[in-house]
């Protein structure tokens, strides 16, 4: 046992904060910052992509041969917690560089590779994933969007929903129907499928904090040839499982500086408000709540090292993922209670620190339901971690 | 003992529903979200021709004098509407009026009131956002032949619509209470956005404003306590609305919970969701219990009143937002976004939480009422 | 809505007060008292309800044909919570008084009644009731004590747990199969069995606090006849549950009384043990913990009597039952961890406040186990009040 | 970075495993509770065989001198067997001697302590049950060249067999650690039974005990600074061993779910049975996670060293008591019983969860060293 960065982690560590010091866009980094304005926005990210893609820091878990850095999972994890230290802007690239690129690497033709990865990293093609449907969330293998042959071609029609990035995505990893006799896990095709093609209308989702983040993407009619199958036909669920495993062993290593930095605004504040006439730091059982939030932050942070360790040493993802993600995402309600509760009606208001904590209270409510709820969560550790019987 | 609403006040009760059903539903209610106020002078009209704006009023002065477990039963409705506005303020403004009010004074609001030609409010909150009436530092100064008023009120309820501000402020030790007309002299309001924008809230900015002598409510000295009572009543009634709020939060989960399939069937056949369920429905009755033995103690001046309020509001404060958090998670994604009416009773459940004070604030108060001998 | 009692509610309060006053055991109303001698203690108890029926306070809920007062439920409520108050000693014949007896006069022949309703009235016949084994607990109807025809006769074989009172009854209302093919609802059958019969062994049941409440009945080729089959043979589930819900719509109107008396010596202990140079009672944390404390049980007490409205009104018991086993057992766990907290090591000592603490605690996580699960309570909560779909 | 055992240290608790099974099953841990001081010599040699006792006692005193991170993993299996009697009194003892006895004494306890041949235990609670040295009042009156001693201290563990007590007491505004042997004219030990009977308290009485100069410990005047280096030291240990006690909890459960049947199916194929057994392991390994790290950067004066104790020990002492709690529940009737194991092990979480200061205190203490700049 050594938590120490060994002298290549903590080279690289340095390498790339002081490429971020050079490079993250001051304004940026500033905290406010990027344009209001949503196609300029975009412009802003896409170039920020290119600049990390033209400083060798796009995809850096991808194999050398496609433009990747090899790089190992504690690096990948430095590479999240960095960025975020940096408060750079976000990746918006990021679902192609996680989840599409190592999956068409995985499982693509030669010509999807060629195609797509190049663009993939350099911020040239946004992605974005339509798995989940109006009917098929948690039961995401319920899937109902229909892709009908007509010669080779396929013809889709359906619903995505919850779509992150559809906004401004290229592309999109799609999960259809191609066998709806079959059983629900055996007639799913994974396709490519260009954002941009005639009948695929986005409509964004607007959250109870207000904001759009996710959207609604809806497919009239929509034609796709076979050289945009990715995996074989019908067996998508493969290739959706694949994907996933992807997504999941990203065990979420940038959030916890995110919240790190939180919480420590959140102690500045409590100096400020007032509890009884002093401040709220002083009241006991404020500082209960700050340190309870603290140390379970310390323990997501732990907890990450810990499965990365055991994720390197295994080399396959298992369910490490699932006890992170329910950890922070319920540990992320707590704190944000834990703020509501210190700062009193100050915590509701839109004007106080630009409503930061008005909209975090809101934002994490989502935190238990997107990528898999707790629930969910929670069915996978007991059936795969401790092998307990399926449930259902 | 019969711990049940009677014939009378369970017909009040359904009358209620009916009305805000066909009054105020949720597209009424998010049309008024997006105003400046979330006033409508239609929807007030109808209130107050139900004689609710006056119903706690007595009938010397025009109310129906009815008791708090009347206004319970009608503001459980209330909440489960998500009634938009000045009506708890309204509330709270004469509940102090007919407590600190000489006969005048209570004729000159009270009948207003009652007939909903009035609305009202009361700035209470300063920047410590706290409840505690010993917390407030806003001195009013004598003279004149009154008092002036410089400085502010934070976190004021639907201050841009009431017509009349009750200002609490110090005078030395003691307390007045001194109403002031949103549009007099000196009186500045400004929107605070908040979180629920179906009680909006607003800062009070009073630069050299003058209270004549014979407007001061509470001049016998007792203006503390009639704060105090008139805060009970108000969060008993606050309560009630809040118990309104997560029935409309469980039924409607419920019912979700019985429709949407996943895996083959509907999701409320889940351990996981039906147990979610049942502890929602265990906190709305606790809630429910709560909130009316509250009422009912208060109105009968039962000992116990006093605590029977904090342990209502501290109860409802937490269980209302474990309620909707319950809520929003058997809902999954859908319950999470902007179109699905539960954000109104989940945001309405946090301005819940804290107004009035939150449930540490009325613990400790507990712990000063049943920790006796101290 | 009036929540004070009628005139005859006072009165029978007044009255049983009165009584209680004059004949509860000075010694035992001291709070020690009775003998540590078992032999000697269960005749002292037998002496108090024989106290208890000689002034017409047994069985008060009972019509007044079969000897009781056909008491409202109110007057059950106020006669439990009298009974409490006065710190009286334990009603060795509840399970007679509160499930058998209720039973035996719905679903009796003239027989039973006539042989056992004035013993059960007496406390000269103390009962237990044999519904649980160790491999039918939530899963109650699985149960499989067996019980082979031998004539007319009934041989029984098997084993009951968790049946409390067993070291002392005479009678035991016992759930047997009598038929093993019939689906698991539709064999059992309920005999009113002789505890003093041959064949039949008592084991006191050790709990984890060290003391003896439940025991383990074990049935050896015990001979019953058959004027002993209460109900139909075969539809012995039918009268369990009749029995069941005798017992659930006792809403726990007593322990409420206890739990007051509980938590008004931790609000005393709080004076005197420390937290940080001064008496808990000033510490926020603490005071926190017992406003907490507190609130709970005062809308115990305020369930139970909007429970008592509503099952006054409508005649059958509903799940009332379950929503105040849950709301108890979940809140006593919560108070005893807070006077834990409170107490500190005190807390665990056997030999502070006599190991009320201690045993209390280790007592008290029975709660949301005994007179069934957590889990099976929200089920009913779930389905019956909810109408949910059922989860299994 | 490697956040796992190595090797050696994989193999070191392998072999704790193995010896705790053969000598410490539970059948044993449940004669000793019934003894009088839950020690057993045979064990003890047992322990002190495999060089545990000296485990972190340095090479020049007869020890292994290994760091805190093989404790940990050998204190973890203590834990799983729920090991009794004084290992963990002695040890802190011994971390106490390590940081403020001489070169003389350190030879004179440490020693025997690593050999196995000497027991010894830190006597510090007063009447006032805290773990803060501040709250301590015992004083030592100086005089006859040392110091005289005379009143109580509550909760010491292992007194009854510890052959040395080491005293800690004020002098004025300093404290002195004065070892003290159980035997010597004036000390009374009397028992204070306790809900674990597997870890003995008593209370220690003085009366005009007196302590020769040459045998105080921390006469430099860091006696205070030695004080919290070792209760760090024996923090860290008991929350290994307290995750020990977790990861067996869990287990137990886990295989009963999988065997025991309601309504036709195993119960962990219910989801209730189920979310609560993924709750157990979230907690057994978030405190896996906080002990080995407290662990770990104790061993390496890590900045955040003692912050990262208190992360342990209030996560630890919240956990184990809600892994326990969830394990008699899931196993029902039977988990509740005196036959079934979990009691041995419910019960030592509610000792360790106060033992060293329960969540509340040491989240003060964290709240004390991350809000820095109070």
């Amino acid at each position: 046992m050594d938590l120490n960065l060994t002298p290549s982690e903590r080279e690289f560590r340095d390498e790339f904060r002081a490429w971020l010091g050079e490079n993250v866009p001051a304004e940026w980094a500033g905290g406010g910052g990027g344009s209001e304005d949503r196609a300029e926005y975009i412009e802003y990210l896409r170039a920020w992509q290119r600049k990390l893609y033209d400083g060798g820091w796009a995809g850096i878990s991808w194999p050398k041969e496609f433009g990747g850095r090899g790089a190992t999972l504690l690096e990948q994890a430095i590479f999240q917690e960095e960025l975020a230290r940096a408060n750079a802007p976000q990746l918006v690239g990021t679902i192609g560089l996680s989840l599409v690129g190592p999956t068409i690497i995985a499982l693509g033709t030669e010509g999807q590779k060629a195609r797509h990865l190049p663009q993939i990293l350099s911020g040239d093609e946004i992605w974005c994933q339509g798995f989940s449907e109006p009917n098929a969330g948690s039961d995401l293998a319920a899937l109902g969007t229909k892709a009908a042959r007509d010669g080779e071609d396929f013809i889709i029609n359906g619903q995505k929903i919850w779509t992150s990035f559809a906004q401004m995505a290229d592309w999109c990893l799609l999960l259809v129907r191609t066998d709806a006799e079959a059983p629900k896990h055996k007639g799913i095709t994974c396709l490519l499928a260009d954002m941009h093609a005639a009948g695929v209308t986005v409509r964004p989702l607007r959250q109870m904090s207000g904001d759009s983040g996710f959207n609604e993407v809806f497919f009239s009619d929509v034609r796709i040839g076979p050289s945009q199958v990715l995996g074989e036909v019908n067996k998508g669920w493969t290739t959706a499982i694949t994907a996933l495993m992807n997504e999941r062993a990203n065990l979420g290593t940038g959030i916890q500086v995110v919240f790190k930095r939180q919480l420590e605004a959140l102690i500045a504040r409590s100096k400020t408000v007032e509890r009884d006439g002093r401040p709220a730091s002083e009241d006991p059982l404020v500082r209960q709540k700050l340190a309870q939030a603290y140390l379970e932050l310390e323990i997501l942070r732990l907890n990450t090292n810990r499965a990365l360790t055991s994720l390197s040493k295994a080399g396959a993802p298992g369910a490490e993922g699932s006890i992170q993600k329910l950890y922070w995402s319920e540990m992320n309600q707590r704190t944000q209670q834990y703020a509501q509760e210190i700062l009193g009606p100050y915590g509701q208001l839109k004007e106080f620190d630009k409503g930061a904590w008005e909209y975090a209270y809101l934002r994490t409510r989502g935190n238990t339901i997107e990528a898999g709820t707790s629930e969910i969560q929670r069915n996978i550790i007991a059936e795969r971690v401790l092998g307990l019987p399926k449930s259902y | 003992m019969d711990f049940d609403l009677s014939k009378p006040q369970k017909l009040l009760k359904e009358s209620a529903r009916a009305l805000l059903a066909r009054e105020c539903g949720a597209g009424r209610v998010r049309e008024l979200m997006e105003t400046e106020t979330a006033h409508d002078e239609g929807l007030w009209r109808a209130l107050a021709e139900q004689g609710w704006t006056g119903l706690l009023v007595p009938e010397a002065q025009g109310g129906l004098g009815l008791g708090l477990v009347e206004m319970a039963a009608v503001a459980e409705e209330m909440g489960r509407a998500c009634l938009p506005g000045a009506f708890l303020s309204t509330l709270f403004a004469a509940a102090l009026v007919e407590r600190a009010g000489s006969a005048e004074q209570r004729a000159k609001y009270l009948e207003p009131i009652a007939a909903g030609e009035l609305k009202a409010t009361v700035a209470l909150l300063e920047e410590s956002a706290s409840w505690d009436a010993d917390a407030l530092k806003l001195e009013a100064s004598r003279g004149g032949g009154g008092f002036n008023l410089k400085g502010r009120k934070l976190f004021v309820p639907d201050a841009g619509v009431a017509d009349v501000l009750v200002c609490v402020a110090r005078d030395g030790d003691s307390l007045v209470l001194l109403p002031v007309a949103r549009g007099a002299e000196g009186v500045t309001v400004k929107p605070m956005p908040s979180m629920d924008a179906t009680r909006k809230l607003y800062e009070v900015r009073f630069e050299g404003v003058s209270v004549a002598e014979s407007y001061v409510l509470g001049a016998d000295g007792d203006a503390r306590g009639a704060l105090q009572g008139a805060s009970e009543v108000a969060t008993a009634v606050l309560c009630a609305e809040m118990v309104g709020g997560m029935q409309w939060v469980l039924d409607t989960t419920v019912e979700y919970a019985k429709t949407r399939q996943q895996f083959g069937r509907p999701v409320g056949s889940f351990q996981a969701v039906q147990h979610m369920c049942a502890d929602m429905l265990l906190m709305t009755e606790s809630a429910r219990s709560a909130a009316y033995y509250a009422a009912w103690a208060l109105t009968e001046r039962d000992p116990s009143a006093r605590a029977a309020v904090s342990v209502a509001k501290a109860y409802c404060s937490d269980a209302y937002r474990e309620v909707a958090n319950r809520g929003v998670q058997v809902h999954g994604g859908i319950g999470f976004t902007w179109e699905h009416d539960l954000q109104l009773y989940y945001k309405r459940s946090k301005s819940s939480e804290t107004l009035f004070g939150d449930a540490t604030f009325h613990r400790e108060r507990i712990a000063r009422l049943v920790m006796s001998d101290e």
